[in-house]
């Protein structure tokens, strides 16, 4: 799970990793309390989840209150589209007014899980500010990584060999090492996949401050953490997925005409590459899932119905948990609102019996196999 | 012979009682594995299905002798579950349970390569050596015994081309779901080297998806280490960047994460990569008879 | 480091454990209120290092505030002797009076650093209230142990393991499980080498209650407890033990007349199973230090020497970082105040140095190596 | 030959810059030990007599090839800089370091045994091969290179046992000091093990102490796994319980924990007791020679 960028300071302020003085403002009647109490010049931040809000106008500097009143009126309420957003844009509930910090150096420091290697990262860069990737395929040689054992923890000396490699001032060992403490503490009592500050700066008499911050938690986590639970902003997403989760319903929009329902997270891939070789584009990603009833499934067939992209619907269910009779009631259930056309492939458990339900309807083209519904989907002009 | 499960493998299953964990055992037990225990600190005394149940794992193992379990526990208790199988002197888990934080899962795989045990999953349907021992949820009566390993991160994904090789003719040595999750304990280089070594296993499918690196390494694995045939599968082509498709395990983070970057090695180590779902069985069948 | 059961049971308090309401008292002035808080009846505690309070009368239920006068007045500010305490006793700086706890069954639970095994042990048995090592000597399947990885934690299933055997109602599984979870904290944070509860007691509606407790704190550890290290009682030190650390020395005093001075912690044991091969007993451990002064030798000697029992002194050197000619002159330093006889033994780094000034002194019986130290320990009359 | 060390040992100091430290550098460059580098982070850049200083261990392996290090940092650093030797690659870590946190040396020595990595101490005057190498605190001079190896738990006895046999012109292959604290590295076992094996060794002294049962383990390892003859010491025979002897490990906490119990487990494996510290070399000197 995403989290804003002023949510993700608010944790690292209780680790006490300085970020920049600044409050999250909803409205602009509360521009004037804010500018006095913290002063020009200010940076006026939107609040979305995904990176690219620099370029896209979504981070502005302000020197007076006439600035910053036009900056945030143009930011609240609105969609912001940046290179990561979608076409669409995100909305931005939330714009976070922070002190400028004027800085020299830009650092980079993150903490990850690294699947590839089924362990946690240190990362740090003397190359902030940017995309790390990109400082990756540049110079990897900027990029210092550290291995952490969560058994044995984040150890000193980890620190100090990414330390020396940041050709920092010695003094500053020890500061970046009580950093370095306190993100992995934050990093590993939230449970996070990811714990970014890019950039990082070293301000004098003040600190280490991290000027942005990012983080993303284990979804799977979020059990322990009610916390965090309710850090949850559904307006960053799309609602037709949002609806669908709440239905337990695995749903991702994409950008074809083909509308794709199978069930198990596998198979649902495997439909949309079908699609694909077929010359089309899927409209989506749909997974029912194994334990689906008749209702997600009959829920599930009107999601993708409802698409005003979708021309045709290409149904790919293999019964097992979920079986083939089930999934046909849902489509009987469904089927009074159907009226694109839909491909449909039934094998596996129960499933003469469930193209037996589906024939009723009448609303399907029924296939015998994979090669069949290939053979269709390359015929059928959308 | 198989690998990791066979006729003799007595397993218990951790979790009996529960909704999904007492399903699938009677399940197991009617497709002819040996359950020979079940474990659930509530039910202790008890019996299922005529099967003893015991408060904690070590006095099933103790008991009964078994080797291996099946976790049904929920995500929350998994990490203890896992870690009570290895400390109790399981040697084979699998470890069903969707939704394991990952923090406790890197935990657990340290501990896991510590002790040199093996576990399959979580998030996983489980293992099959068909007609002899079924270790999950998987559907039985699709599969069919013979000489093609199948290996999977899905579970739908693997009854489809399980259930085209068994409608060709084709049966498998050993089915095993690594399981969805970013991290699990057997990955995909650890199941090959096992049916590279099995005398029973003469053909190997291989089914990938998008995320991490998996499939990369398989295919390194392959070109250095392995002689038997194999094809591949991988889904996910063209899926968008940072989506998580389904799986916990199924989002592309980065270029090398896509299924277009891993079709890419595993072609390039001289792996058969099949592009359409709907030709696996087939391909198996030419290239097996070839 | 020891602690006393008031402090012990402060420390499972901010875990959350439950212990009796109770009020550590240093003045028999505040009877009154604590017996007007708590009501009767009460129990008094008499607060020291070290067990075997019950039979020695330190512990005392009372049922009046007559009672409770009494029984305060006859401990607080004297010495309690009991079985482990010595025969000089323990000095009572402080009572516990707390309220009473009815109890039907006593448990015992422990979580302690298991040197052989190099690992941290969970101990619990259902026959508390008693020293737990006569119950392991007369019946060891009532103790029940797991080992904890403290890489891993104290997991559930090691819990559920000693509970099953505990024969404890199932109801009781969470709250047993929470109580061991916390004493673990406890145990970890305060890196203790011995958590103790003897004897714990489930009291209904209430749960389960520490009614006695002991800590040991790991030394080594203190450094980075400070609050711990407060804790600190040296009321309950032999103050000459106490002066001697204070100088840096490790001193022991034992029940013997030939009094020992070694460098090193093992010679100095090795010294004192000379004495014993002599047919002598040794008044004391002392480890003057690998890098003693001449000032702390000089101290060690005197200290040796000033201890009543004390009829002869036998020193056993052998320099290394400690030289023999160092040595000898905080012996030089001493000879002033020394007229007990002593027996010399100098070997090692600038030996022949060293005889010569302690030759110069003539305060000392040189002897050319152990051998001959045995045989004028064994003449010497004492 | 010899174990742990001999003249090819290269050798970094943790700590090299701090008093003991380089106090200790300098006798072991004097006593011909190879110290290649000195860890120090304030002072990374820097020599000290003509040895190069690095800021990280990883850095002082990479440059010079150290194998063995030797650490003289404090207390609160000891594991730290123990876990940065392992995971930088070094096989033989000597922590003279005494007053080492026993928590944290639970946690380093599940490391040591997870890495199969050598340990000496903490609290230990180090190790000796005569005439060849010495890593540690110990005089140098008052060696001798012979067939007997020696280990202890205790540095002053250790060298008083040394001194016994070098005046007796009775040479030693290795002396092991495993140090004086409740939890060290190598135990008793560890180096009875190499000692069996090593083809110098031809008799061992064995020096314990009161607390804890090292001494009982090496007893029954003897009588099970040694053939060669070997005699041993204990030092506190008739100390009194719960009371420390300096050492932060020679406390009695039990029975079994007494010299008295020591002497009767080692004297019933057959390995003879010297009851006097007076007749060590002469009791060494005459089952050598018999």
């Amino acid at each position: 799970m995403r989290i804003h960028e002023y949510q993700a300071k608010k944790i690292l302020s209780e680790y006490s990793i300085l970020v920049p003085p600044g409050f999250t403002v909803l409205s602009e009647n509360e521009l004037e309390e804010v500018a006095n109490t913290l002063g020009f010049p200010l940076v006026v931040k939107a609040q979305i989840h995904g990176g690219g809000r620099g370029k896209a106008r979504g981070i502005r500097i302000v020197r007076t209150i006439e600035e910053l009143r036009s900056e945030v009126r143009s930011l609240l309420g609105k969609r912001l589209v940046t290179s990561q957003s979608g076409e669409e844009g995100k909305y931005v509930g939330k714009v976070l007014v922070e002190t400028f910090e004027e800085v020299k150096e830009e650092l980079y420091l993150a903490i990850l899980v690294d699947r590839d290697v089924e362990g946690i990262r240190l990362i740090a860069s003397k190359k902030g500010g940017v995309n790390i990737e990109d400082v990756f395929r540049e110079d990897p040689s900027l990029i210092l990584t550290e291995l952490i054992d969560p058994r044995y923890g984040l150890l000193p000396y980890k620190i100090r060999r990414v330390f020396f490699s940041l050709g920092l001032d010695f003094a500053l060992l020890e500061p970046f090492s009580a950093l370095c403490e306190k993100l992995y503490r934050a990093f590993l009592e939230k449970e996070c996949l990811l714990c970014e500050i890019n950039p990082l700066a070293h301000v004098p008499n003040k600190g280490f401050v991290a000027i942005d911050a990012k983080m993303v938690i284990d979804d799977n986590a979020l059990f322990r953490h009610k916390d965090l639970a309710e850090m949850y902003d559904p307006t960053q997403e799309d609602s037709r997925e949002l609806n669908a989760r709440a239905s337990g319903i695995n749903y991702v929009r994409l950008k074809g005409n083909v509308g794709c329902v199978a069930n198990g997270a596998g198979l649902a891939m495997a439909t949309m590459d079908l699609v694909r070789m077929a010359g089309k584009e899927p409209a989506n990603f749909l997974d029912v899932g194994g334990g689906a009833t008749k209702e997600m499934v009959s829920y599930g067939l009107r999601l993708v119905h409802s698409d005003e992209n979708v021309k045709v619907i290409f149904v790919n269910v293999f019964g097992g948990i979920l079986r083939c009779d089930t999934f046909a009631m849902g489509f009987k259930d469904a089927s009074p609102h159907i009226y694109k056309p839909v491909i449909m492939r039934l094998s596996g458990t129960n499933a003469e019996e469930g193209l037996r339900i589906v024939k009723e309807t009448g609303s399907a083209i029924i296939v015998r196999d994979l090669k069949e519904a290939l053979e269709k989907l390359k015929e059928i002009k959308v | 012979m198989s690998i990791l499960v066979d006729e003799t493998t007595k397993v218990i299953v951790q979790g009996i009682t529960g909704r999904e964990g007492a399903f699938h055992t009677e399940r197991m037990l009617e497709y002819g594995t040996k359950v020979v225990g079940g474990v659930s600190p509530k039910k202790r005394g008890q019996t299922f299905l005529g099967i003893p149940i015991f408060g904690t794992v070590s006095e099933a193992v103790r008991e009964t002798g078994a080797q291996a379990s099946c976790i049904f526990v929920s995500p929350m208790n998994a990490k203890d579950a896992i870690i009570e199988a290895v400390d109790s002197g399981i040697k084979l888990i699998v470890c069903i349970t969707e939704g394991v934080p990952i923090h406790d899962m890197l935990i657990v795989k340290n501990l896991i390569r510590e002790k040199g045990v093996i576990l399959i999953g979580p998030n996983t349907p489980g293992v099959i050596s068909p007609e002899r021992c079924k270790i999950g949820v998987m559907a039985g009566h699709i599969h069919k015994r013979g000489n093609v390993g199948v290996i999977s991160r899905s579970g739908t994904l693997s009854y489809e081309v399980v259930s085209q090789l068994t409608d060709l003719n084709i049966g498998q040595s050993t089915c095993v779901g690594i399981g969805g999750d970013p991290v699990v304990g057997m990955r995909f280089v650890d199941v090959l080297e096992l049916f590279e070594k099995d005398g029973e296993t003469e053909f190997i499918v291989l089914i990938g998806e998008i995320g991490g690196s998996m499939e990369q390494e398989a295919a390194e694995f392959y070109k250095k280490s392995m002689s038997k045939p194999m094809c591949a599968y991988v889904a996910g082509y063209g899926a968008p960047r940072e989506k998580k498709m389904g799986h916990a395990g199924a989002i592309i983070m980065g270029e090398k994460e896509s299924a277009e970057a891993k079709i890419e090695a595993l072609e390039s180590s001289g792996i058969f990569v099949v592009r359409s779902l709907a030709e696996i069985g087939e391909t198996v069948k030419r290239l097996l008879y070839s």
